[in-house]
């Protein structure tokens, strides 16, 4: 039996699926019966300073090949959500928290009271606006990102992950913003809206979302193989993964460890033990004996 | 979105009206659907009509819910799904019981031979009550208007539960508790179709979750014998934000 | 009967649907087919000034909600491409000229041969490489964009129709260094790419591609909508359309004409007039009488 | 892109190899793939082969086509496909014409009791002239090494077509062009088999087309008529880059 252990900035994981942001971790209980479903670790909801309600409802739209949301960074605020990441904790494996901002003071209080709550790494999403600037999002503002993370390394002992969007004109610019960040996750959401002809109204209540599921899949194959070839640094994709086959795909494009999201609303929680399934009967059949001789594996 | 033109809309009590609406889908008794006002809101509502014509039968609370009550005939009505599992199926004796609007989920469910237990604040509120026979039914009202004055649990205090071998219950979540706790050491089974805040209806957002499980997806209806074992259930929910709260 | 009669730049179009640049449009006797087959119009394969034979096959990938492509640009050269155009003509129908180029220069004078050749308007692809930066496209510098924007809206007299990519941080800035532009065309491919996990490499020659087809249209809705809600410009919708659903939502969205490319492919030539039954049932089943009655009808 | 494993690899002739592999997929004779050589490149190749193990017989041309011939029992063939329509039935006596790989997508049709025209540039390169019985064969070379000396019509020149109704011709397109010429006013019916470079396989390079058409989709395989009137088979064709050259 191939192995699918794997490891991501120290961190060791069981297998190479992790749970995606945003998608049933807002619940302690509810990241528990992720885990006991077979993934590895799971990421939270991002949290920010305060509390929020996020849109109101239609914050989800079904496309044919995936989802279209805007839940408008709905959260209880860090200093609620300790009891969270407790009760996630009990499950005995990896949590990774999610946080959000709109400065680098932001950023740091909120990650330093992850890190005091247990999580083992932070994910920052920098995909949440800008406080100065007007609709522009803190990830496309190099030197934002760059601060950000820079404070973060300098305060924080567990390791820091930058989540990149795939919506900016040069992600290299950006990574490289990023560089002192201890690994990427690529890619966050696509932007994209629905509009109902019946209606004749945008389906979600603030007109715009983000694309996430099948329909991405292909781009965030491309970002990840592009920031393996040109970053060399540790990678984990995400974004559309819901086949064996398409989490082999991100590990050969140069991804060490993976996240699903969309995939649990399209295949059930069963989803992790799935494709773990497929990437082991893979590895057998190809000859392959541990996750590290996949990834890059497809890099040029 | 799917969407279909109302064809008859019902008045069932001063707060609560059905819509009727051509829809070709089959659906299960138990499942809702995530009914969309264009720029008010969207939220999610059972079926209280599962035949070939479709319906829900929707309480006035707040903004959406009240612009669903004011839809006509000949307008459009949009929603997603079905969603959510669904009722057991039994064959022996079965109460039916409904708080508020939680009746009109169970409305499927009725046949001439069932019996119930309607609940209310008022007399005038009372769902449904009037598709049971008068001596297959218990109402209770907040306020005594109708039948034994108190909340749910007080009807089933006053009836042998001992002719049942089933219940279906649905209403506000401290009513179940408080049916579930009554029943708990008890032989007879039963299925509650719980409520909570949902915000996406597919499983995604965990705001309608309870110990883990979505009820959106893996709910509305969970047996008694999961909730004999729950942590959350009846305790604690998270707000509208995530915010774990006190029911 | 309602009228699908439309307008766009001052150019009369008996339906809102025209052939996309670079699908089945190198061949004179092709577009004809095309226009025969219910199109409004056709936009040529984009032209420059040189010829060139592209990238070796493959340059187009099969992927689940579409297609990748990574063609290179081949083309004969515009000295070389009027009697294509002379036979495209043929048909009676508007025959829209794509180009490409590097400087202002170039656009010129390929712009010029185009309108010589009897092009009803053109239409900039500004998703080729830049000359002087590095990997960076055309389309994604305001400045360069402006000037060859300029340039064209000097010294040539058919409408000119600025196509932008949604690969950019921020499409209001192209989108406003494009204003003198007479249209804009919205959107170009998204970036993606494809690897076979059993050959462990890229399926496209040149790795990288451009995602098309269903995959992206939300991602064209969006900015379809962003950019007629705020620049008020006549808007070509494209990207995914494949079934008449589609192309009112993109009507609705903000477009006065739609393109179709990918949905050659997957619904063949038939797509053309398969579409314009579906408007103009929809359009008569909801009591509408005319296509700009649709156009922006979902913009809030 | 679909994977199989080869089960065999046969040499035909000098240049030109039989690739044999298994493929669970219904094709039709005609139809081709879209053979893939990582790092090297993909071409348009005729399935020779199309029961349930199938198979492809590829000349040696270019980098990729050669690379194919290199291929080994045990190594993995990938492609996409099958791409492309099919010859038309027909119940009267048949007559097969094939020029160099052009027998490659013919072979499907031949049975025991067909009559064969087969073409290459010498007697070593004639494709599958052992698949007829001897006395139902004509051969044609360019050297006349074997059968007639000159090009495939010579061969129809030398023959009695009048017991033929049909005719299935592929290989070069000026082969096929002076086919079309020399049976153009007969009463003979013919589907023509067209080779011209093929980017996509899919209908969107539009490198393939020929009179509006695209062969990958709506070809490769034409009626006599359909060629009849034709603008651009036999004269002109785009080139990779897209420029119209002359044949
Ligand atoms: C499975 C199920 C079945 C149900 N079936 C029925 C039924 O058949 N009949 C019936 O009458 N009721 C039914 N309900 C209850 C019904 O859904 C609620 O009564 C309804 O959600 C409340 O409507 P409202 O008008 O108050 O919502 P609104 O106040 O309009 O709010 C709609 C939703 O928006 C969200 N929201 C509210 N404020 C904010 C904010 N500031 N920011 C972000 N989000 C916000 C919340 O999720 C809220 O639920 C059912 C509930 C569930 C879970
Ligand atoms: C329907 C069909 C069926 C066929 N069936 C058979 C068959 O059964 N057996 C057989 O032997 N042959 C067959 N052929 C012919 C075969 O496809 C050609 O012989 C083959 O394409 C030539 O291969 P090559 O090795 O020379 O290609 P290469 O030289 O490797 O080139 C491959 C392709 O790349 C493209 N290309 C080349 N150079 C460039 C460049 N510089 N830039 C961009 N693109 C470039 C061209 O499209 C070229 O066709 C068939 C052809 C068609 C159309
Ligand atoms: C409903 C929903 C909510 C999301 N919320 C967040 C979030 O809070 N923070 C974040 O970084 N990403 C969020 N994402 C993005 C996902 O984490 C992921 O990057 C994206 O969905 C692509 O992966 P997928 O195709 O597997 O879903 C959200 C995605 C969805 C679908
Ligand atoms: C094979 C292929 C080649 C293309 N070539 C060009 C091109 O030369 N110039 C251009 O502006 N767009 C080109 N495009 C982009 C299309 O015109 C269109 O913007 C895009 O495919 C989205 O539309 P669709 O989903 O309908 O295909 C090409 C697309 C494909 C699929
Ligand atoms: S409503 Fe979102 S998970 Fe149930
Ligand atoms: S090979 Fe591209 S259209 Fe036929």
């Amino acid at each position: 039996m191939p192995s699918l252990k794997t490891t991501i900035t120290g961190i060791g994981l069981q297998n190479p699926l992790m749970l995606a942001s945003g998608i049933l971790d807002e619940n302690g209980y509810t990241m528990k019966n992720i885990l006991e479903c077979g993934a590895a670790a799971v990421v939270t909801k991002s949290i920010g300073r305060e509390e929020r309600t996020g849109y109101r409802p239609p914050i989800v739209a079904e496309v044919p090949d995936g989802l279209l949301n805007a839940v408008g960074l709905s959260n209880p605020g860090i200093d609620n959500f300790g009891n969270e990441v407790g009760i996630a904790l009990q499950a005995g494996k990896p949590v990774i928290g999610s946080i959000f901002g709109g400065t680098a003071d932001d950023f740091l209080y909120v990650g330093k009271k992850m890190e005091e709550y247990g999580a083992n790494a932070l994910e920052l999403n920098l995909s949440c606006p800008h406080v100065l600037g007007v609709g522009s999002e803190v990830g496309s503002d190099p030197e934002l990102v760059e601060e950000i993370i820079g404070e973060l390394k300098n305060k924080i002992e567990i390791p820091v992950w930058a989540k990149l969007s795939p919506n900016v004109t040069n992600i290299l610019e950006i990574a490289n913003a990023a560089s002192k960040a201890d690994a990427f996750v690529v890619i966050n959401t696509v932007r994209g809206m629905a509009i109902d002809i019946y209606a004749r109204r945008p389906v979600l209540s603030n007109a715009y979302g983000g694309l996430s599921g099948r329909a991405i899949k292909n781009v965030g194959i491309r970002y990840v193989y592009q920031l393996y070839k040109e970053t060399g640094k540790p990678i984990i994709g995400v974004g559309g993964i819901e086949a064996y086959e398409d989490a082999i795909e991100y590990l050969m494009a140069g991804a060490s460890a993976l996240e699903i999201g969309t995939g649990v609303y399209s295949k059930g929680k069963g989803i992790f033990s799935e494709i773990n399934s497929g990437i082991s009967s893979f590895m057998e059949s190809e000859g392959i004996a541990s996750i590290k001789e996949l990834v890059g594996a497809a890099v040029q | 979105m799917i969407h279909s033109v109302i064809e008859r809309v019902d008045r069932e009590t001063p707060t609560t009206v059905t819509i009727l609406f051509p829809w070709e889908k089959e659906v299960r008794p138990g499942q809702f659907i995530m009914v969309w006002i264009p720029g008010v809101g969207e939220i999610p509502i059972s079926l209280s009509f599962t035949g070939h014509t479709k319906g829900i039968t929707v309480k006035s609370y707040g903004p959406t819910s009240t612009a669903i009550t004011k839809l006509r005939a000949g307008e459009k009505i949009f929603f997603r799904g079905p969603y959510g599992n669904t009722f057991r199926k039994h064959d022996g004796k079965a109460l039916i019981v409904g708080g508020g609007s939680g009746m009109a989920g169970l409305l499927p469910l009725i046949t001439p031979e069932s019996h119930g237990l309607v609940s209310a604040r008022t007399k005038a509120e009372l769902l449904f009550a009037d598709r049971f026979s008068p001596e297959k039914l218990t109402t209770v009202t907040d306020d005594g208007s109708s039948g034994i004055k108190g909340f749910a649990v007080e009807g089933l205090k006053s009836m042998d539960l001992g002719e049942f071998s089933m219940m279906y219950v649905c209403g506000p979540e401290l009513m179940l508790k408080s049916v579930l706790d009554y029943i708990s050491g008890d032989g007879i089974d039963a299925d509650f179709s719980l409520e909570r805040h949902m915000k996406c209806g597919i499983g995604v957002c965990d705001s309608c979750s309870i110990d883990g499980l979505q009820l959106c997806t893996q709910g509305p209806v969970f047996t008694k014998s999961a909730l004999l074992n729950s942590r959350e259930f009846g305790r604690e929910r998270l707000s509208v934000s995530g915010l774990r709260v006190k029911l």
